[in-house]
């Protein structure tokens, strides 16, 4: 399952978690490198100095979003901590500053803006919703900063300012659909989504996958205002049409009443009739829903709490330790605690905080450490990782039941799915 | 359209349509009783409503751990409590709020909506700030759950008729409450002639306060019925408040039998054409329904002809 | 008489005059790029409180989707930039080039009648204006004429805004959806991203605020503006007089929408983007605070309202992001119960009585008292009365 | 000043209201009610509380709809005009309750009231030229305010915004000029300044006034209409009126 490096990434293999009593160890390591890259290190018109390097952070902690946004921000300060603990990166401290986008798209632009020009970071993990990272880019391309942009998302975008570390629509829709129909023989497929570009280009991607490739029915398709919290019209029409799979991307606060109404209707999801398939449901939403309610349902994504790794096991212990035992870990918390790794790894890889050498060094980096197993940075920026099926447990966590063979080449442009 | 189904699919989908159309008009009546209360009785303009229900599905969430840690033999029975308590805790802020904010504006109902709009963000951030920034489960008890099968096609969702009993007490509770009691009478005294209330010895800031304490207390009942069918977030209320007071606009303010009217209207319109339209469109259309009826007729579904 | 006039409208320039030098010289000289293209951001947030001053302020009316209007005049200006960000070699890599790429993402694979004429600078210029004010036409005719007021237009602009929200969102193939339209680069192949593009826009919308501030000032001492006062306090005289008063309103509020049609589309250039966000209930909201922050019947009082709550939001939120709410909150409260005609109102109650005692000790030992007021003194003057006068009637 | 131009024959009414009937939810407040005024005429509407008095006006100026009947204002239909037409074509009304804006001077209320600029267009370039002013000042003085132009208007007493409110109306010259119990409220001399504006400013024009005082009805009526449930008891002169049984009847009863 492990496949080669191609570059050396001592630190990042060490296993990180696995001791963080290693740490003094990875201290001089750090330590003995940097004298002599200490002025070209420091000259990048960065906020660098000897001790420190400055990041920022830029998600919602406040408006509709800070709901999903929270768990982000807490994976990428845990992520600076433990990185902080080992050393830091090219033996300097990581200082973050913490930045709010308050849920309204021109304030990360605003922010990112702040980030870049005032305080000179030399990296910015952020933006949650596409319509936050579309108004942020060009703010990232013009001033040439590098965003670490966790969430799983619609695609048709790749920018060498931006690292995608949550999977593009192909990855995350295609493995779901294809074992839904081979595992559970699904002909007749039903499409129901909020009513924004996420859902609508995920759906579009399943509709050619359903029709062209698997050459079977999709029998419906729905979208609903965000915040929408009536769903019995959409749930009688879902009884009428008989459905194999209700394929759902339904975000925000509507996922509970959907579900709660879904059940509420006499639905037991538990039966597989029709099966549900969920892209937009992770265990931070389930705490929302109540494991109870949605029981029984399916999700598809890279990551689960439940992953049965050691890394995993290592991170979620961390997690736990760090922001309290109740807190729960969905696949775009995941993906953010990847963003911090994998910058430090392109800049050792570089030797430098330098936006464009980080770039360069970027694609291939791998970090074999990550709670989701082992993932690559593909040339377009985007991750290179698997795609797992977990049944929703009346815990509010996943039990994974499927997890495809191969790491899934991210193809943010998928011919023949536009 | 109906081609594809067959004629007893057909009657299925009609009563099923006809039930969930009657679910949401259930909530409407529920979101809107406690605003038209406070709107249409006292004229002012509660934008602050969506949290004041917010804080009844709070208190039910905080009920309903409690009797799983310390009463979970008879944790089924948790809603009642919930209910009555949601009532009274978000009917004293409603008081404390009336107190402190409301008595000084009575003369500005413009300028409530502006103060009650800030009252909301503070009351979005306090919950964010006590309960966290994520959504709350809040845990059903098992009887509330499921639902009755009538036929293959057709089932009653026990929530929902749970909402439509208690929509239909309240609503009962409030009329008679307005017909009959002494608070009622004295409200409608305040609100027909304040001088001549006041003159005949009915102490005014009291019923006021009671009027305002009244809608929020409901605004609480209708959150904590709102747990079973929505979410409970910081922000959860907001999505609320535009419906809400259409609903009470379009009903004819001052008209409880409005409300109820304008309620069932907006419903019914919304769940049919959510069935025929894709969900966005039959939302765009019931707004564009509603705000065009209320151009023709700017005085809403119910009002009394009134000599100046 | 004359002199105290005079001084009244000496005075009354000379604000003018400080707001000139505090936007065209202070900041600009006392800011970098960054800080001066956030305050010309939120300069564009002032036209749709300078709006809201003559259709709140002075007509009465609440509305609470002036966002509509900024918007339209916002997405107006972006339907031209990204046509022209859309060009066929800008685009080569999509399977329709020369559309937008959201269009190309959902398949259209051509430009939709609509998008059509905003290929031309000169009717995009047209439309900024004229399509809000239509709409708000529309609307204000329907309602006026109607005689719909008060709490049921604020709540009815609530529902437009909703509308136009879902809208928008929902054709996403059309309009950019959720996301809005985004990365706006050159307008007639002038890069309006860098920095001397972004002082000189800056500029353009300073002085396009002060156009707005003078049509804003012309109207108020207008025989218009005193019907608009008369009007707010007794309709029925205003009518019994001889007046149409649907017609004067439809006016103010199509003004207003105007007025905020000119910042939205400011705002794209300045900004780079468009979104729906701008449409919605909570923006509109935010606006009026901003208006009544400053003094719902002070046209200045707007611009300062304005930038001092973004400011405060800005810096509030670097610091302590979950205070922010809190601070906003009791700001809303505060201005509506202890200051309700804002800094205007403090303004006229605490410091210009101080101004006006410093400048009769300097130069003019007989001024009359301010009792005794010229039919032609400003208007502002005589708002502040019309709140203790309405707070005598209501006593 | 005042003198303006009118060439309607004698004969004519200038205000013919034929069975006029308004109910509110059924109830009556005017029932079938006709009539007539002639030229310069003043017309006294007397009648017990709730006869309908003020809703008649209200009906011919157009504030109420009324729900059967017409009315014509030289040959002109009013219930089909809104407010403002019906003010264009020549009618005035004083209310109960002194309707002027407080917030304006007593010179801006009566500017406002100029019959110039009445549309937006027209007032957004209104100029307060020679003419405006003079006739402010000419109004001003006929009502007794000539020395209070600058005054804010919610500084004067009762009687003056009387006064104001009568000034406003004059100021635009209507062939018809209603009042609604114009001296309500007001001490002994200002009761007989009123009077004497009254029939200074009556001669030109038909007035309808409604009234409760009987002696400044007595001293101003040609002729006086007894209301009483919405329906005309009696109509004559003063004298005829009083000596109605009907019309003692109904106002002892009471």
């Amino acid at each position: 399952m492990r496949l080669p490096t191609f570059e050396n990434t001592a630190l990042a293999r060490r296993g990180f978690l696995k001791n963080l009593l290693a740490i003094p160890a990875a201290l001089m390591l750090a330590h003995t490198s940097v004298p002599a890259l200490a002025d070209e290190v420091n000259s990048t018109g960065l906020a660098v100095t000897d001790d420190t390097v400055k990041v920022g952070i830029l998600h919602s902690v406040t408006g509709t979003m800070a709901i999903s946004e929270t768990g982000s921000v807490q994976a990428e300060k845990l992520a600076i901590e433990q990185i902080n603990a080992m050393g830091g990166v090219l033996g300097r401290k990581i200082e973050y500053i913490q930045e709010d986008g308050a849920s309204d798209w021109p304030t990360f632009a605003e922010k990112s803006k702040k980030l870049l020009v005032q305080d000179k970071v030399a990296a910015v993990f952020g933006c949650w919703t596409s319509a936050s990272r579309k108004a942020a880019l060009p703010v990232f391309e013009q001033y040439n900063g590098m965003l670490y942009y966790p969430t799983f998302y619609e695609g048709l975008e790749q920018s060498p300012n931006v690292i995608y570390t949550g999977q593009e629509a192909t990855q995350q829709i295609l493995e779901g659909l294809d074992w839904a129909a081979r595992e559970k023989g699904a002909k007749k497929f039903y499409l129901l989504g909020s009513d924004y570009i996420w859902p609508r280009t995920s759906n579009k991607i399943a509709r050619k996958h359903i029709e062209n490739v698997l050459g079977s029915k999709v029998v419906g398709e729905e979208y609903y205002p965000l915040g929408h919290t009536q769903f019995n019209s959409v749930i009688n029409k879902i009884k009428l049409k008989k459905p194999d799979v209700v394929f759902i991307s339904v975000v925000g606060g509507s996922n509970v009443a959907f579900y709660k109404q879904l059940k509420a209707a006499g639905i037991d999801m538990g039966k597989e009739k029709p099966l549900f398939l969920t892209i937009s449901v992770t265990e931070d939403e389930i705490l929302g829903i109540g494991g109870e309610n949605i029981e029984g349902i399916y999700a598809s994504m890279k990551y689960f709490q439940s992953l049965p790794n050691e890394n995993n096991q290592a991170f979620v212990k961390a997690f736990k330790e760090r922001w309290g035992d109740d807190i729960v870990i969905g696949d775009v918390t995941q993906a953010a605690y990847l963003g911090p790794w994998l910058w430090k790894a392109a800049v050792e890889k570089a030797g430098s905080f330098d936006i464009d050498k980080v770039r360069e060094a970027s694609p291939g980096i791998e970090l074999t450490t990550a709670p989701e197993g082992y993932v690559r940075v593909h040339k377009n920026h985007h991750l290179w990782s698997k795609t797992r099926i977990g049944l929703a447990e009346p815990d509010g966590q996943y039990k994974v039941v499927y997890e495809s063979d191969e790491l899934i080449e991210p193809d943010p442009f998928p011919e023949g799915y536009q | 359209m109906f081609a594809e189904y067959s004629a007893s699919e057909l009657t299925s989908i009609f009563a099923m349509q006809g039930f969930a159309g009657l679910i949401l008009f259930s909530v409407f009546v529920l979101m809107a009783l406690g605003l038209a209360i406070i709107f249409g009785q006292m004229g002012v303009i509660n934008m602050a409503h969506g949290e004041f229900m917010i804080l009844g599905a709070y208190v039910t969430y905080i009920i309903s751990n409690l009797f799983a840690d310390y009463l979970p033999s008879i944790y089924g029975s948790y809603f009642f409590l919930a209910m009555i308590v949601a009532f009274f805790v978000t009917a004293a802020l409603g008081a404390f709020v009336e107190w402190a904010m409301i008595r000084h504006l009575y003369h500005r109902p413009l300028d409530t909506l502006l103060a009650t709009w800030g009252l909301s963000l503070i009351l979005q951030q306090l919950y964010r700030t006590v309960f966290g920034a994520r959504e709350v489960g809040v845990t059903l008890p098992d009887w509330l759950m499921g639902s009755y099968p009538v036929t293959d096609m057709v089932e009653v969702p026990v929530n929902g008729l749970f909402v439509m009993g208690l929509t239909i007490v309240i609503t009962v509770g409030v009329a008679l409450m307005m017909q009959k009691s002494r608070l009622g009478k004295q409200t409608r005294a305040v609100v027909q002639n304040r001088p001549m209330a006041a003159a005949v010895g009915i102490n005014t800031e009291k019923v006021d306060r009671m009027t305002f304490a009244l809608g929020c207390g409901i605004a609480g009942i209708a959150g904590s019925a709102f747990t079973m069918i929505g979410s409970t977030g910081p922000t959860s209320g907001q999505l609320y408040i535009v419906d809400t007071f259409l609903v009470v606009v379009f009903g004819g303010a001052s008209s409880l039998l409005g409300t109820v009217a304008s309620a069932f209207t907006i419903s019914q319109a919304q769940s049919t054409m959510e069935f025929f339209l894709s969900g966005s469109m039959a939302k765009v259309l019931t707004l564009l329904f509603v705000v065009g009826i209320l151009m023709l007729r700017p005085q809403g579904l119910f009002t009394l002809k009134v000599r100046h | 008489m004359n002199k105290f006039a005079d001084f009244i409208a000496r005075n009354q320039y000379s604000h003018m005059i400080i707001l000139a030098v505090l936007l065209l010289v202070i900041l600009p000289l006392s800011m970098d790029i960054f800080r001066l293209n956030l305050v010309g951001k939120y300069l564009t947030y002032a036209f749709v409180a300078l709006g809201l001053v003559l259709c709140w302020g002075y007509g009465g009316i609440l509305s609470l989707g002036q966002g509509v209007f900024f918007g339209l005049g916002g997405y107006c200006m972006a339907m031209f930039l990204k046509l022209e960000a859309s060009s066929p070699e800008n685009t080569a890599i999509q399977s329709t080039p020369g559309i937008p790429d959201f269009m190309d993402w959902n398949q259209l694979t051509e430009l939709p009648w609509f998008w059509e004429p905003f290929h031309s600078f000169g009717f995009t210029l047209f439309a900024v204006i004229a399509v809000p004010a239509v709409f708000a036409f529309i609307i204000a005719v329907a309602m006026f004429k109607r005689r719909v007021g008060g709490v049921y237009f604020a709540i009815i602009t609530q529902a437009v805004a909703a509308i136009l929200t879902i809208l928008i969102i929902g054709q996403q193939g059309y309009t950019g959806g959720v996301n809005g339209i985004t990365d706006l680069r050159t307008l007639h192949g002038w890069d309006i991203r860098t920095d001397e593009a972004k002082y000189i826009l800056y500029y353009i919308n300073a002085l396009l605020l002060f156009l707005a501030l003078f049509v804003a000032a012309f109207v108020i001492k207008s025989k218009l503006g005193r019907l608009l006062v008369a009007m707010r306090e007794s309709e029925e005289r205003v009518r019994f007089s001889g007046y149409d008063v649907s017609g004067f309103k439809i006016f103010i509020f199509c003004l207003a929408a105007a007025i905020s049609a000119v910042g939205g589309a400011m705002f794209t250039l300045q900004v780079g983007f468009m979104s729906p966000t701008f449409v919605g209930i909570v923006p509109s909201i935010e606006m009026v605070i901003f208006c009544a922050l400053g003094g719902r019947l002070s046209i200045l009082g707007a611009v300062y309202g304005t930038l001092l709550v973004n400011w405060a939001k800005t810096s509030f939120s670097e610091s302590f992001p979950e205070l922010w709410l809190f601070a906003m909150g009791a700001l809303f409260i505060g201005v509506v119960m202890a200051f309700p005609n804002g800094l205007a109102g403090v303004y006229q109650r605490y410091i210009e009585p101080l101004l006006l005692k410093m400048s009769k000790k300097d130069d003019s030992p007989s001024a009359p008292t301010p009792a005794a007021k010229d039919a032609s003194s400003d208007k502002a003057d005589t708002s502040e009365e019309t709140l203790t006068s309405e707070e005598r009637k209501h006593a | 000043m005042l003198e303006s131009t009118k060439s309607i024959p004698a004969k004519d009414f200038v205000l013919s209201v034929e069975g006029l009937t308004v109910s509110f939810d059924g109830f009556k407040a005017v029932n079938d009610l006709s009539l007539y005024v002639e030229e310069q005429e003043i017309r006294v509407i007397i009648g017990p509380n709730g006869a309908g008095k003020t809703t008649v006006l209200d009906l011919i100026c157009g504030r109420t709809k009324a729900t059967e009947g017409s009315i014509k204002f030289k040959g002109k239909e009013l219930t089909k005009l809104n407010e403002h037409q019906i003010v264009h074509a020549g009618v005035g009304r004083k209310f109960q309750n002194p309707s002027i804006y407080e917030d304006l001077t007593v010179f801006e209320n009566l500017e406002l009231s100029f019959p110039r600029g009445r549309n937006v267009w027209g007032a957004l370039f209104f100029r307060r030229d020679k003419e405006v002013v003079d006739k402010v000042k000419e109004i001003a003085d006929m009502i007794f305010l000539g020395d209070k132009l600058d005054t804010s208007a919610d500084l004067l007493s009762h009687g003056q915004k009387q006064w104001l409110e009568i000034g406003m109306l004059l100021i635009q010259d209507p062939e018809l000029l209603m009042l609604d119990e114009p001296v309500a409220g007001m001490s002994v001399s200002e009761r007989k300044q009123t009077a004497d504006l009254l029939h200074r400013i009556t001669k030109d024009r038909s007035v309808l006034v409604i009234e409760h005082d009987m002696q400044f009805v007595a001293d101003i009526a040609d002729r006086v209409t007894v209301l009483h449930q919405g329906k005309v008891l009696s109509e004559g002169s003063m004298d005829r009126v009083q000596s109605d049984p009907k019309v003692v009847e109904v106002y002892l009863g009471h």
